[in-house]
């Protein structure tokens, strides 16, 4: 299974990462993945992916263009994005 | 229906002349433009940089923008949203609704807007005499929103 | 406050962008244009012409903005009121209003369009197919003003 | 006593008046002058008069431009006008 995650704003920034392609053993876990899972599943990586996907921050995801909520299901080649609460206007 | 993400500045005028112009039963144009403040929670202002979701945004002011067609009886809408580096003053975003009748055309432009600034994908970080900041989502936007859902 | 009543066309984006640019701590600019419908109570229209009180118009519209600066957090508001003879999509009306933040804007305007339409001393007259006739005041219009009583 | 009186739209076209000043004895009438009592003696002029002012169309009052009701009272040199619901905007 392979999915695009895009980061925005104050995440793009501190986690130094705009793009990238991710690639999941077709498993139960990519099977039944979820914007929550994906989310503790690369907070695993260090600290600060935990602080800015886990921690207080509010995330917000996004699925094919579409704002989702944390449990909305990602299929294979989806373009997933996470990004803080928007602000423009 | 007209929805635009540019760098570039827009002219409000012509803009609002093309919507009164396309309709000779057009009888009211609501309009609103968001501007750059030089003052944002109480420290001085002197750049704001506006970053968006390309792919995304377009998308998503379309579908506020067909909300606000299937709730009132408007004419047409024109959105401009514009991205990249603003000084104070500078134009960010213009909304214009037109309609028969000048109710419908200030609500669906109220709605529109209220709905821009919590479903689209825009972030602001502005420069201020206390360093860069990333501008915060405000609960009153959330609550702005919320109202259109009681009636 | 700039308050005309005038026979000769205006420009919305000049006037706009008189409003934008006064102060730096401007956020937002909501504006309403009414124009000549070229279809009123399903008959083709062909003119109109508006007729007013000179010497009270002024005083109303002047009254009008002062409510609504007190009501609200607003900075400035500009009303034209056009007179004389028009043609269908001919301007009417402008009211812009700015202020800090969009929801002020929003509401002042549209109080200062209702209370226009219920307290300034204008009458319009239209040609239609049907021949000519004074257009009769509405009960929606009445309705719309008294909204803002209740809040 | 002495006041001016304006009308204005339908008023003003069937009336064919848009301008007048009435001049009134200094009795006990004039010292307690209202709209209502003023258009009632403007009424007796005609049937026109009594249509216009006093039949069915509804009239607005305005003294020295100020939109006032029925009961307001007119005093010497006051400005007073007559006219239809507005219809602007």
């Amino acid at each position: 299974m392979k999915i695009k995650i895009l980061y925005f704003a104050r995440l793009k920034e501190t986690l130094k990462f705009s793009t990238e392609d991710l690639e999941l053993q077709d498993d139960e876990f990519a099977r039944t993945l979820t914007i929550l899972k994906l989310k503790a599943y690369l907070a695993k990586r260090n600290d600060t992916w935990q602080q800015m996907l886990m921690g207080k921050l509010k995330v917000r995801g996004a699925i094919n263009h579409e704002l989702v909520d944390d449990n909305a299901t990602i299929a294979d080649g989806d373009e997933v994005a996470f990004f803080p609460p928007v602000t423009g206007g | 229906m007209t929805v635009r993400v540019q760098t570039e500045d827009f002219d409000t005028g012509f803009e609002i002349n093309q919507l009164r112009n396309a309709r000779k039963d057009t009888g009211a144009v609501v309009s609103f433009i968001g501007q750059v403040r030089d003052l944002n929670d109480g420290d001085t202002v002197s750049q704001l940089t506006l970053e968006h979701y390309q792919g995304m945004t377009e998308k998503a002011l379309e579908a506020i923008v067909n909300q606000a067609q299937s709730r009132w009886d408007i004419f047409d809408a024109v959105v401009i949203h514009r991205v990249g580096t603003l000084q104070p003053t500078d134009q960010i975003v213009l909304v214009a609704v037109s309609s028969a009748h000048r109710g419908e055309a200030f609500k669906a432009c109220e709605f529109i807007m209220d709905y821009l600034k919590t479903e689209a994908p825009f972030w602001k970080k502005e420069v201020t005499n206390q360093g860069e900041r990333w501008i915060e989502a405000k609960l009153t936007d959330d609550n702005a929103r919320e109202r259109w859902h009681e009636n």
